[in-house]
């Protein structure tokens, strides 16, 4: 749980669906990790490749953008966001930042299993890349 | 000792805030005018937002219902009023009162913060309702998680009279000794919009709904497949185990006039497919059957979803199941006569059997008051102009929208919402130059 | 071969009943929810489809018919309500109609006039026949004072002989047809030993009838349809053996037989049981609680109220036998119970009657096609 | 209505169980009984996860009232979902 | 606008910022597990939070009067709450705000209760240092939030619709006992549309003529501006003020400005290619249509004569043109097959049996069919109407569509099919006249199609907003649909259809303008350098556009999903109160390392 603590997990969620996702799971009052920070946008569309850049030069460990899916309200914009996404894994490459520290998913209003599960999996992911990285130091 | 009577005025009454009474307060909201909402159950949402995905879109039910009911919830026009029961609506002078009472939750709902304290420190179980009896509740609980307000109920006849909620809750709302609030409201035009009750699982005595465990209604089929329903996942009711063999029995409540329900209930064969296409990906190597007469798949869409389901392996199987019975294991055991390969009867066992159980009226008024509106041979209240103007009821001012005036899906429930609200609108319009 | 439809034959068989099967929508319910229904003999939706189709060979030609014991499980279940039971019973009509080469079944069937006419001229045919040989002087038996018993005697040999006829005509008829059974197959010969003893054991125990047990109409054992065939079956069978017996050891015997005699209290006790069965299922129809119950029509009281006026008018016989009542009432009884018992011989191979042969035929067939 | 609100909550609770009457004993009997079940499997899945039909066996309840328990248990966080077994899930105790 | 927004942002400039941090304790829901004096303290040093409190219950009169005057009276200007999910009490604060006289969208909600305390029990002191982070979070974002106004755009009170059938029809009226002005066009030469075509409908068995005739009417007694024989030029603008240009029978073209549009342009009948089941070939194959057409004036007779010829067999065959499958049917023009139900055939078939009955009570009728959907109200009693007055009913497969075969003396037909209700044996059905069910198809209005960007789905019809929850909204704000024109209905479902869409009319113009929330795109003109890449990432049509070398958004026509502010090479379109540079400053503050003060940057 230690090493969970000092870990900073950025969710990107939407207004419509995994926003009030985020709240089922808190009316249901089911535990993860408090190195979790939710912040909520109309679409993650919105972000340039160099938002998440930017992220992870601040100390931010992992970004799980949490999307709309299929349910999103705009033309286009889940399309768009996958391109992005996928340019950002370029960048992050290029830059010695592990990809499984950044995940694109959909969560809907009521997927409490999911959105833990993700959170749990990006834990192994970063735990995973740091220990990656530390071999490839020493 | 009960509180004087509170008076209320509104444009219209809306009775019944499932999806159409939301959707048809909402039209009239957004337009200006005041709607006082009346919705017996202690959330809003209706059937609609207990279940899992909708068909065809395959969205999920409650994430497209959560923002209507919140809008409906925060509409400044919108009157809400939850957990209360109407008596009587009368007609005089071209206005209508009602007499209302509101149920008491035994607590006080403008302290609550729906912290759920209550609910946690709460020791006595009840079947959950909302998950159709297959899950728990407390014997003071929020309906459901996202239920829209987020006040709990306790069951009075059921409490063990403890004292451990009303110690546990951090605003001390609970009040044990709390009584029906009467409520008179006046409003200019009735949108009435009841909603629907399943076909009892019981009526075909040769199917055993209500004695095998593995023999389910449809809308427990909903919650199993819900994200958030009572066993995390989809297990049979009788021990848990993970079904292998999944069938469904189409028009196990209607087109029978044996049952008395002659009419086809519209939904059951696209809900049957959407469960089975949700159940072929939570369960990929499960055996799906529908067992089935016709398939009715009319609506927009709904053709091209019946294809893709069949593309995805879902067995379709021309035969009216004859009658259930179950093994030692209590596997349900069906017979049918499998018409499309030979004239033979044959029995088949699944682990678990979806009766698509169909429509009828949930409120009746010949059987339950309140207004008298007349009614079709169906029993569901009768349209007086039906290919112009589907909502008009026998009584003047009085429009009906969704399932109460006969089975209808989500979308032509919702359309029909928006008529009755135009109905309604132009009908106090046509009141005012009087 | 494609078959090519005829709508004509379903109005054909409606004329014997069934007059609902129209609204049948094929979903097979009937089939299914059957007890008795299986591989071997599939029914009713499969005959109901030949008859919609005008199949005229097939539905003539399976023993299915003869399978079902109407339980009304398919007609209290069906979606549509169209009785297919009451359809599988006028398919046995239909079928009895069929068998017979003189057209007599057929006009009775389809009109109840002509079903109380012909009754009615037999009956005073034969008995104005039994009148035509008068009695002697010194009656040897003095019951039949209206008769002479020479002539019950004999007419009763050559009624029986031609209702003979008649059936062998009927069972020739009925085992053309089984063979060209599209369900049947060759079995090996050691079958039929096999299929006799459960065709044999069927008729006696009726076990598939008692077992079939609707799940809707859970009735005590006594009011079952079942238990009243098999009372109705054996009172029959009691009554032809005692009648038998008395006819056989007739010139051997006292003429004052005591109703001790073994024979008589066979007959007592078969009337008894006969009597209580024909009132159970008379009662059964006058109510129609049951769906199988629920259309009688006049073939099914043709047979029922034969049965139960000979019945009584042979208790009378006995009681005026043992009691050396004298009385004209009596002769005439006589007379009439004489006519009628030789009447439903007679008729056996036009009326409902004609299943005593046919079923148990059937049920061969099914029972040599069963794996 | 002013009254009634200044009453305590134990007194509130006498009142009605005054009221009640020998309703309370039915409700206080059924209440045991669901703390002994509850108690029965939350025993049984102590130490090592287990599954519907094993607790059932464990407790010599039926499997449908054992699974509407763990249910019930599942939702109040008082009992967790472990590994698949065959067909089933195992449960263990939180 | 413009100018408002430009005086209130000079505004904005000269004000200092002022945060009031006020968290709450929600009764120990929130304070049991977050520190919430810790909470408090930290934000104290933040140097734009002048004021910081915690409070028992912030939801509460109390509570919002704390707020409220701490507004009036220490000129606080920005608000941040933490506290439960905004979902449930941001409008609460909003109110209170907009009651002290401040800007409601100055304010910030942050959940620290579903999201923090709920979530994170027993971890007290992580959860209370996540607490700091987020309410600083919520401190960066609203303080570089500029005062919103929801946009307003003008409302013309008048509707145009496009057709002029029953849903047509049904919609004008509906608009203008509402109030709102209607022009019905219409390119025919009177109005009623295909419903002009039927005999008696179904359930109810009125006579079509009399349907019409009630609307027609009606609508000629209000004030409604009929135009028939007109058709539309070109539509421009948006919601709320549509310049429409119509052209009549003479070619003159009148305009006619409204707030929204109607679309009520119907369907057409499916016409079976050459040869289809002998159509075109063989006069003895007809369509539904052209059959009720031939029997609706004859008289009732026991003999059916049909061009000289004794009818006696009858057969009908369902889905012509409707649920086709790719490999199996002939695709149509486009190349794609029909793949859809036509939802009114089976109902409509077996009512015209039964009226064929009615009229000629010797007839056999055959009737094949896929699946019987008779889903409506009273239409399962036209299909048992049918059974019982015999009709024989035969299912066939798309692997066995019936073969229609023309009998050899030329003067009927042959239809030979696996029938799956005899177990799939072939069954071969004579036929003296064969009637083809065919299905809608959309009708071609592919000039509208083009002019507004109107969406269709694959099946070419017009494609609603959101098929569940939207069914009579474009995605084209202000342009509603009603009846076939969306894909096939019955006259029922129609006008439930075009009241739904009134409805939806008389929302949008029951004011004399449209308010519309303010988080749609913002130009920041000064920073736009006109590179235009952001044109190419929006969706909607009129949203974005280049003028004067930069861009310009339109906000009634914005939706606020921010597909173009991430393409913006120097940031200068952003979403109003979601900027990129409030979210840089949230995660500044969330990525900070010690609970210090994060500072705003100039």
């Amino acid at each position: 749980m230690g090493d969970h603590n000092n870990m900073k997990i950025l969710l990107i969620t939407t207004m419509i669906s995994s926003y009030p996702g985020a709240n089922t799971v808190g009316q249901a009052h089911l535990h993860y990790s408090p190195g979790t920070y939710i912040i909520r946008v109309p679409d993650p569309v919105v972000f340039p490749e160099s938002f998440y850049m930017r992220c992870y030069e601040k100390g931010i460990d992992g970004i799980i953008i949490m999307s709309s899916g299929s349910d999103c309200p705009y033309e286009g914009a889940y399309r768009r966001l996958s391109e992005r996404v996928a340019r950002v894994y370029v960048q992050m490459k290029e830059n010695g930042i592990d990809p499984s520290r950044l995940k694109l998913t959909t969560i809907c209003t009521v997927c409490k299993a999911a959105f833990l599960k993700e959170i749990n999996e990006m834990q192994k992911n970063i735990l995973q890349a740091r220990a990656d990285k530390e071999g490839v130091a020493a | 000792m009960s509180a004087a009577t509170i008076q209320k005025k509104a444009d219209v009454l809306v009775v019944g805030a499932g999806i159409a009474g939301l959707q048809a307060s909402l039209d009239l909201a957004d337009q200006g005018k005041q709607i006082l909402l009346v919705e017996s159950q202690p959330s809003i949402g209706g059937r609609m937002i207990n279940l899992s995905k909708v068909f065809p879109t395959l969205d999920c039910a409650s994430c497209i219902t959560t923002p209507r009911m919140a809008s409906v919830a925060h509409h400044p026009s919108i009157d809400l009023l939850t957990y209360t029961e109407v008596n009587k609506i009368e007609r005089t002078n071209g206005k209508f009162h009602a007499s209302i009472t509101k149920k008491p939750r035994y607590l006080d709902e403008t302290a609550c913060i729906g912290c759920k304290r209550c609910e946690e420190a709460c020791t006595t179980f009840l079947p959950d309702e909302y998950d159709h009896s297959l899950g728990a509740k407390k014997a003071i609980s929020i309906a459901f998680t996202n239920a829209i307000p987020q006040y709990p109920v306790l069951d009075m006849d059921e409490c063990l009279l403890c004292g451990a909620c009303a110690k546990a809750c951090p605003t001390q709302c609970i009040n044990f000794m709390q009584e029906p609030q009467e409520i008179e409201a006046e409003a200019g035009a009735v949108i009435m919009a009841t909603g629907y009750n399943l076909t009892e699982i019981s009526a075909k005595k040769q199917y055993g709904g209500d004695i095998y465990p593995n023999v389910i209604s449809p809308l427990q089929m909903e919650r199993l497949l819900a994200p958030h329903g009572p066993y995390g996942g989809v297990m049979r009711p009788s021990d848990g185990k993970i079904p292998d063999s999944i069938a469904f029995v189409q028009c196990a409540g209607s087109r029978d006039k044996s049952l008395g329900v002659p009419y086809c209930s519209r939904v059951c064969c696209m809900y049957a497919i959407k469960q089975a296409m949700l159940l072929s990906g939570s369960l990929p190597i499960a055996d799906i059957t529908i067992y089935y007469m016709d398939i009715r798949a009319f609506g927009k869409g709904y053709e091209q979803f019946y294809q893709n389901a069949k593309a995805m392996g879902i067995q379709f199987v021309k035969a009216k199941v004859g009658r259930i019975s179950e093994d030692e294991n209590h596997n349900p055991i069906l017979r049918v006569e499998r018409q499309e390969d030979c004239s033979q009867p044959e029995e088949v066992t699944h682990d678990l059997v979806v009766l698509s159980l169909g429509m009828v009226p949930a409120w009746i008024p010949d059987r339950d008051g309140i207004i008298p509106l007349e009614i079709g041979e169906d029993r569901f209240v009768r349209s007086v102009n039906e290919k112009i103007t589907p909502s008009l009821t026998s009584m003047e001012g009085v429009f009906a929208a969704g399932t109460m005036t006969g089975p209808k899906d989500i979308v032509d429930t919702i359309v029909e919402a928006g008529a009755a609200a135009t109905e309604a609108a132009n009908y106090l319009r046509s009141q005012e130059g009087r | 071969m494609a078959i090519t439809v005829n709508p004509d034959l379903l109005k054909e068989i409606k004329e014997y009943g069934a007059f609902d099967i129209n609204a049948c929508f094929n979903c097979g319910n009937c089939t299914a929810v059957c007890p008795l229904s299986d591989t071997v003999g599939s029914f009713p939706r499969k005959l109901i489809r030949l008859g919609q189709i005008g199949d005229k060979n097939r539905v003539i030609s399976g023993p299915e018919p003869w399978l079902c014991y109407y339980c009304g499980e398919c007609s209290d279940t069906c979606p549509r309500q169209a009785e297919p039971g009451e359809y599988m019973a006028a398919l046995r009509r239909y079928a009895i109609a069929q068998s017979e080469p003189t057209g007599i079944g057929r006009l009775m069937y389809r009109s109840g006039v002509f079903a109380v006419i012909v009754t009615l001229l037999v009956g005073i045919v034969l008995g104005a026949f039994m009148q035509t040989v008068k009695v002697g002087k010194n009656p040897s038996h003095w019951i039949f004072g209206a008769v002479s018993y020479q002539m019950i005697h004999y007419l009763g040999i050559a009624v029986s002989i031609l209702a003979v006829l008649t059936i062998v005509g009927g069972i020739m008829k009925i085992f053309n047809r089984l063979s060209s059974w599209e369900g049947g197959t060759k079995p090996a010969p050691g079958k039929w030993v096999s299929a006799l003893k459960q065709t044999i054991t069927e008729i006696i125990t009726m076990k598939r009838h008692r077992e079939e047990s609707p799940a809707s109409e859970p009735v005590v054992w006594y009011r079952s349809h079942a238990w009243i065939h098999l009372a109705i079956m054996y009172g029959f069978i009691g009554l032809l053996v005692a009648t038998t017996l008395d006819f056989v050891f007739l010139e051997l015997l006292p003429l004052h037989l005591s109703i001790f005699w073994p024979a008589r209290i066979i007959g007592t006790v078969s009337g008894l049981v006969m009597l209580w069965g024909v009132s159970a299922a008379m009662l059964r129809r006058f109510s129609k609680e049951e769906k199988n119950a629920a259309h009688t029509s006049l073939p099914d009281w043709w047979l029922l109220i034969f049965l139960f006026v000979l019945a009584l008018t042979g208790y009378w016989l006995e009681i005026a036998t043992t009691f050396k009542l004298v009385s004209p009432v009596n002769d005439g009884i006589m007379l009439l119970h004489a006519a009628m018992a030789m009447e439903l011989i007679l008729l056996l191979a036009f009326t409902k009657f004609a299943h005593v042969i046919y079923r148990p035929i059937a049920l061969f067939v099914y029972f040599l096609n069963q794996a | 209505m002013e009254e009634e609100k200044k009453l305590s909550y134990t007194e509130q609770i006498k009142e009605l169980r005054a009221r009640r009457g020998e309703g309370s004993k039915e409700k206080q009997e059924r209440s045991k009984e669901q703390i002994k079940a509850q108690k029965a499997i939350l025993a049984a899945i102590d130490k090592e996860a287990k599954t519907v039909p094993e607790i059932a066996e464990a407790t010599g309840m039926n499997t449908q009232e054992v699974f509407w328990w763990i249910t019930a248990m599942r939702k109040y966080n008082k009992v967790t979902d472990e590994t698949k077994k065959g067909d089933y899930i195992a449960y263990r105790k939180k | 606008m413009e100018e408002e927004k430009n005086t209130q942002s000079e505004e904005n400039e000269s004000e200092e910022i002022r945060v009031g941090v006020y968290v709450c304790h929600c009764g120990g829901n929130i304070s049991d597990v977050v520190d919430t004096k810790a909470v408090v303290e930290a934000l104290k040093k933040n140097p734009n939070v002048k004021i910081a409190k915690d409070f028992v219950f912030m939801c509460s009169d109390p509570g919002q009067k704390l707020i409220i005057d701490d507004i009036i009276e220490n000129n606080i200007n920005r608000i941040v709450v933490s506290a439960c999910s905004p979902t449930l009490h941001e409008t609460t604060f909003r109110k209170a705000l907009t009651r002290a006289g401040l800007n409601p969208y100055l304010y910030e909600h942050v959940n620290i209760r579903e999201q923090d305390s709920w979530v994170h029990k027993g971890e007290n002191e992580a959860a209370t240092a996540k607490a700091i982070r987020l309410t600083a979070a919520g401190v960066e974002k609203i303080a570089r939030q500029d005062p919103l106004e929801p946009i307003v755009v003008n409302a013309e009170g008048h509707v145009v619709v496009i057709g002029g059938g029953v849903a047509g029809m049904r919609a004008a009226l509906a608009l203008i006992k509402r109030g709102l002005g209607v022009t019905l066009i219409e390119k025919g030469d009177r109005l009623g549309g295909r419903a002009l075509e039927l005999d008696r409908v179904y359930p109810t068995e009125e006579k079509a003529s009399d349907i019409v005739s009630q609307l027609e009417n009606a609508v000629r007694a209000e004030k409604i501006d009929v135009r028939l024989n007109c058709e539309i030029e070109l539509i421009e603008g948006f919601v709320g003020n549509f310049d429409v240009q119509i052209r009549g029978k003479d070619s003159k073209i009148d305009k006619v400005r409204a707030g929204a549009i109607v679309l009520a342009t119907g369907f057409d009948h499916y016409q079976p290619y050459e040869g289809e089941f002998g159509y075109g070939k063989s006069p003895i194959v007809v369509t539904l249509p052209e059959f009720n057409k031939l029997i609706a004036d004859m008289p009732q007779s026991d003999k059916f004569t049909y061009k000289g010829k004794d009818i006696k067999n009858l057969a009908f065959i369902h889905c012509v043109g409707s649920r086709q499958m790719e490999g199996v049917h002939q695709p149509q023009a486009d190349g794609r097959v029909n793949d859809y139900c036509s939802r009114v055939c089976c109902t409509a078939t077996l009512h015209t049996i039964n009226k064929t009955l009615d009229k000629f009570p010797n007839l056999n009728i055959f009737d094949l069919y896929k699946d019987i959907r008779t889903y409506g109200h009273g239409h399962e009693d036209y299909y048992e109407k049918a059974s019982k007055r015999g009709v024989t009913f035969f299912r066939y497969t798309d692997d066995s569509i019936p073969e229609y075969a023309p009998s050899s003396n030329g003067s009927g037909a042959t239809l030979t099919m696996k029938d799956v209700l005899t177990w799939n044996e072939e069954v071969s059905i004579p036929a003296d006249m064969i009637v083809l069910a065919t299905g809608m198809v959309p009708r071609d209005i592919s000039n509208l199609v083009g002019m507004l960007k109107l969406p269709t789905g694959t099946d070419r019809f017009l494609q609603e907003v959101h098929p569940k929850l939207r069914p009579v909204e474009l995605a084209n704000n202000g342009i509603m649909i009603a009846g076939t024109c969306q894909g096939p209905m019955d006259i029922t479902e129609s006008c439930a259809a075009a009241g739904a869409s009134a409805a939806k009319v008389s929302i949008l113009l029951s004011k004399k303008t449209i308010e519309m929330d303010p988080y749609v795109a913002r130009v920041d003109e000064a920073k736009c350098d006109g590179c235009k890449l952001c044109l190419a990432e929006c969706e909607y049509k009129g949203a974005l556009f280049m003028a004067e070398s930069y861009a310009h958004v339109n906000p009634a026509l914005c939706v606020g999903c921010g597909a173009c502010v991430a393409v913006c090479p120097p940031r200068a379109i952003n979403i109003a109160g979601w900027t990129l540079d409030q979210f840089d400053g949230m995660i500044d503050a969330i990525s900070m390392e010690e609970l210090e003060p994060a500072t705003v940057p100039a």
